[in-house]
């Protein structure tokens, strides 16, 4: 249309934009200003009892589990560990709250949650011992490979419970991410995914005030990370992820909201990393004891013993028995990894494909060839040691 | 002919001239309802059909939840992609041009390429990406790259590229079925090359992962694919005039590579030229003429030479024919195959 | 730290999480729930006469220039022209709210703005018309290139913004992006680096409903656009994008707050695209008549004719000198545009790198002797007409 | 010797043990210290020092404006560069680990490499990209990927390789220097490999697109670069007792690429092998036997060889010695190049 074919001024009228109408209502979708707790408040009071013992057990597991697999590192029998002291209450919260028949999206750092659903520890490992890159079938426990590349993931449990949601099956998928991950587009294209097709996923940031070396104010200059939902259209909590209560509360909430098919949630757990990034990192060049004496003073784990005690729910009794079974669980896990993996170098090349490839089938004849000079042919299956 | 003039002939199921974009719209219609697993996404593949109307007509015949206009975003597309493969479904991914694929390269290489070995086979990811490449149609700018480099490179994708409407059925159909991701690259400038075609009764083509010779030769062995196989057709035609029969061989996928079918045609020839569009430094021209060489060096009466796209970035429109592999460029190379050498 | 190691429950005092406390204040963040408006309110009586007058010739001027290039397409003197009919208010008020030493950042369909901005259309086209990728020294004009990748001369706009800062100029960059690009990670990443750094940006979203035939409903279930600041911690303005004072008021005050170091600024403006995607593309396929007819009353041109004629600051004779002026330039256009373009093929190997490789000076070679033997070597350049 | 400890004996002048690290350090400070426009970004970065400390005190000598902590997000950061390159800075960007490399995927291809040649030479980039890359540091899933393939493939980048000391601080500080963009990958498992060197005076290096003989024969040439070059070293020395004198050449860049150096050195030798990480599909290696056929077609005893990753996925740490191409696995394609043809 040029100038001239614009209609004639009478004819005019001057209206609002007619495109113009609010998707959503901002409002609901705003998280709280502050973050959200139980414990220590009038809320606990409504707490079920048995729900926060066993919250207590699977903390004080997931502490010595961390301890466990960091002292592991120290031993070489892990390559690397990633701990998630200090965030324990997020890490069980997010198993706790899912059914069997969700779907667990972890990072790198959450083989904790992994466990806490009750995958066995040395499968949830063997991407940090070195051994196998997954250690168990994901099918099987609908627990995604743990996700290295940040934010990666978060596509995928778009994807998937959009897939159930279309197949009319009743399944929800909990995703995990830190604060450093939603910086990445992927975290931006996920999240709008998610609210754009309804999916029913539940986003969890564990913003554990770093990325490696990076603190939050050099991340982000939002209000929270949990402001981040209403640029999607779905609602953001706020949560204090130290307590295990209120995790356990927010993110049932917001798994009970996806399932009922009103869609997403951003949750942001508030919390922090106690030890180094990982076991190879060096917290004392970023940040000082004072910050995370600050921290220790709100422990997951002491925050819900001091609780539970202060109800007269928990006493040295039960604490000893919990303690106990952590310990046992603990001394299975280092005897198990004591054991070097048995591996197959020929595993190299079974699995890149669903049926090699002709250069796939030189290669594998050439390593042969080679582990043969080196073992004798009589090794049949060229199996050893991993280390 | 109209587009929906020559859509109704395909229906009917008589050989009609039928162009590849319609093959591979009924590949896609085909594989769809025949199984209910298969979702098509991308954007603008719903209500418009896609910008190049492959999809046309599925999101009407199977609803937008099958073929679904996804938000405007390549890794959360193939990011969703990957989490609807992981809970059984078989999605076909739509990228809208080559280079508007390049946003979605970590989720292709990071998880799409490596999840079935990281799972250790417990996870395999049924996908088909298909990207519209090359060049040669008049478009701007990050509209005509070729793009094969980069995911030949990739362990654990395959590479499809079909050159004849046949195969553009054949090929993606198969894809489709696949329970290994595909990047399935169509030519865009054969998106409407003709061929009278049956689409009720397709012609069945070999399996992926076999090279076609489309021309048998005796002089020299043309290796070429997508969208260089009517230019190598059309040398070899031009090349009578000359004295030399060439050979031409359709790779008709990069992943998995046919060494035998290659081989053998040099073997019997022992001169061969590589003709694809895409750069040829770190282009497959090199790999290719590598392999050629390690398997055929003794029936080699000259070295592999190699036709291909300049090591530029791709030309604005008007400039494009200089930097396309044309049938004089290719008659040039065939002429440096050291044919005094018989003598 | 081992359960075992934690301090005493008698020492413990529960605390809020120490590190709790918002970035900024949400409130001011959040976008107005109706676009701004100036004309056809009360808001228009502040306006400044002369600047309307200003912007109605542009917005004649813009229009004819859609017009214009798009009939080019038709004579195959344009390969392809995404028009901005309907957006003029938009692209015009982006142009003349910078500084002579602000920069520019188009995307594709932002031709117009690089012309009202002083950029020759010729030199606007090429990437268009098909001889060159750009036209222009975007130094010279501070103007970006025209970005065909969506959302990614975002980052682009940030970092210069940001290297403006840090030399201590006083520079402001305005990156232009539609709604369909809002949903790409590069819009998420700019948006928070450019707070996080506090750039001078204003990033300026034309949702013009559609991206190419997927509609906004598709793209987004935010309540706005807009919304999508408050996820960043940066301020977000929602204004009608076919009221050209509105739009030059907003964006100005954007520039102002960017320049001087209060950060970056999101503003949506609501608007409409009058044409196809681009002369290639069928819109019939995707939306209705009536739609379209709606936004016709609504028309950024006969807004402000209106609103000028109505003040009585517009008289026949003033509408008749400005759409001679638009007539003139599209009569300079067309005559220049029917040209055709002298090309030197052997340009192609000039620019890839500072200095030629070894095999592009082989390859350049090659092309020469085709060239030579086409033509005879005679034809020194190898220049020659681009169709 | 502590890290602390070597960097003070860095920093005197004399010439002691030096890490590559250190030498890449070093290279950044001179080249901020020299060039106020050099500025250095990424992940960690800043107060860290990087992963791999080699950014380490530059933000406290130059402050966090010359070396900045940015977000997590790699797409943004070279994304940002670009912009900072617009305006006349010379960014070095971090790239934290190989695959991490891959979200700024289509900036580095679309924008990065193309930006020189779609504004006819108006708007050079001169943006250094620092990857730490490839494997043999036992680290997880996508922390050990070689990509340079990618890289070689994009017209418009360098892709540049340091194997030694020298040569990492010397093409480090001419990748900065240079106005084009640079894709520096370097070698992770040499990063704590050490020589002699005096940083306050060092050695001259040659220029970039140099590729340099480190060790004469006449048997056979080995090609290689990066993390392989000292596993040909030490496979030419093991050599000696077969009676095979090999000559290693060390390209040093993949673009530009020195057909010269190479075809010399075959042209002498008859023969030789490609060593690559990488996989080899599609890798570096076939690119590089196809132009050294191309070339020295005539004076070849045997096809050109090349020993490479496998076409897999990167593997676990505790596989990754049976993928990566060892002394064992040199010799034996060594052993393959046809010396029977000799007698
Ligand atoms: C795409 C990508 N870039 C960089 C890295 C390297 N990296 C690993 S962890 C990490 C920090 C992550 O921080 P955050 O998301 O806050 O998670 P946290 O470590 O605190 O659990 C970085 C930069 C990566 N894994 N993936
Ligand atoms: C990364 C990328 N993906 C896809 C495209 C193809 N494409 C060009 S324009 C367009 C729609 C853009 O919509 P919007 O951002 O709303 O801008 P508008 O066209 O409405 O101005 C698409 C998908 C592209 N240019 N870049
Ligand atoms: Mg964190
Ligand atoms: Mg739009």
């Amino acid at each position: 249309m040029t100038v001239q074919e614009l209609p004639g001024a009478a004819a005019y009228r001057p209206t609002p934009p007619p495109a113009w109408k609010p998707l959503t209502d901002p409002a609901p979708l705003l998280p709280d200003p502050e973050p959200f707790r139980v414990l220590g408040t009038d809320a606990a009071d409504g707490a079920d009892p048995e729900l926060l013992l066993r919250l207590y057990a699977e903390l004080v597991r997931g502490r010595r589990y961390n301890a466990q697999a960091t002292a592991l590192t120290k031993q070489g029998r892990l390559a690397v560990y990633p701990s998630s002291t200090g965030q324990e209450a997020c890490e069980i919260a997010a198993a706790l709250v899912l059914e069997d028949r969700d779907w667990l999206f972890p990072s790198y750092r959450d083989t904790l949650a992994a466990v806490a659903r009750g995958l066995d520890p040395v499968e949830a490992l063997t991407l940090l011992r070195g051994d196998r890159h997954t250690g168990y079938d994901p099918r099987e426990h609908r627990i995604a490979p743990l996700c290295t590349p940040l934010a990666t993931q978060l596509p995928h449990a778009v994807g998937l419970a959009h897939a159930a949601r279309l197949k009319g099956d009743d399944v929800v998928a909990l995703a995990m991410v830190g604060d450093g991950g939603t910086s990445e587009g992927d975290f931006h294209e996920a999240l709008n995914f998610a609210a754009v097709w309804r999916a029913p996923v539940v986003f969890l940031v564990q913003n554990n005030g770093f990325a490696i070396s990076v603190p939050l104010a050099k991340q982000t200059a939002a209000p929270s990370l949990a402001h981040k939902a209403v640029g999607y259209g779905m609602p953001g909590r706020l949560v204090d992820g130290n307590d295990a209560a209120a995790m356990h509360q927010v993110l049932s909430e917001a798994v009970a909201r996806a399932r009922s098919g009103e869609g997403p949630t951003l949750v942001e757990a508030v919390t922090y990393r106690m030890e180094a990034h990982t076991n190879a990192d060096d917290a004392t060049r970023y940040r000082g004891d004072s910050e995370v004496e600050a921290w220790r003073a709100h422990d997951p784990v002491r925050l819900l013993e001091r609780e539970l005690t202060g109800r007269g729910l928990l006493d040295e009794d039960t604490i000893g028995t919990v303690r106990e079974a952590a310990e046992r669980m603990a001394a299975t896990l280092r005897e198990q990894m004591n054991a070097d993996p048995v591996l197959d170098p020929m595993d190299l090349f079974s699995h890149v494909y669903e049926e090699q490839t002709g250069q796939l089938r030189e290669q594998a004849a050439l390593l042969r060839g080679e582990l043969d000079a080196e073992h004798g042919p009589h090794d049949e299956s060229g199996a050893e040691g991993g280390r | 002919m109209s587009t929906a003039a020559v859509t109704a002939d395909v229906r009917t199921g008589r050989a009609k001239p039928a162009t590849m974009a319609q093959a591979l719209g009924r590949a896609l219609r085909d594989s769809m309802a025949e199984d209910p697993t298969v979702h098509v996404l991308g954007e603008d593949v719903g209500t418009l059909g896609g910008v190049f109307r492959v999809t046309d007509g599925l999101a009407k015949e199977f609803g937008d939840a099958r073929c679904t206009d996804t938000p405007l975003a390549e890794a959360g597309i193939l990011g969703a992609a990957v989490g609807m493969a992981m809970y059984g479904l078989r999605p076909v991914v739509e990228m809208q041009f080559d280079a508007f694929a390049y946003p979605a390269f970590e989720q292709l290489i990071s998880h799409v390429a490596k999840m079935r070995n990281r799972t250790a086979g417990a996870m395999p990811l049924p996908i088909t990406v298909r990207v519209p490449y090359g060049g040669g149609i008049g478009g701007v700018e990050h509209h005509s790259d070729s793009s094969e480099a980069y995911y030949m490179a990739t362990p654990g994708l395959h590479v499809v590229m079909p050159a004849t409407v046949e195969d553009a059925y054949g090929l993606l159909r198969e894809s489709i079925a696949s329970d290994d991701p595909v990047v399935f690259l169509e030519p865009k400038r054969l998106y409407w090359s003709k061929a009278d075609w049956s689409p009720d009764a397709p012609a069945a083509v070999e399996p992926i992962g076999r090279a076609v010779v489309r021309r048998p030769g005796r002089s020299a062995t043309l290796i070429t694919y997508g969208p260089s196989l009517p230019v190598c057709l059309e040398a070899a035609e031009a090349a009578t005039a000359e004295g030399w029969d060439l050979e031409v061989v359709d790779l008709r996928s990069l992943v998995p590579f046919d060494d035998e079918t290659v081989a053998a045609s040099v073997r019997r020839t022992g001169r061969a030229v590589v003709v694809h569009e895409s750069s040829g430094f770190g282009g497959p021209g090199g790999e290719i003429a590598a392999r050629v060489t390690e398997r055929c060096f003794h029936h080699l009466e000259a070295p592999v030479l190699r036709v291909a796209g300049f090591d530029i970035p791709y030309p604005p429109p008007m400039q494009e024919r200089h930097h396309l592999p044309g049938v004089d460029r290719v008659l040039d190379a065939v002429a440096r195959l050291q044919w005094e050498a018989e003598s």
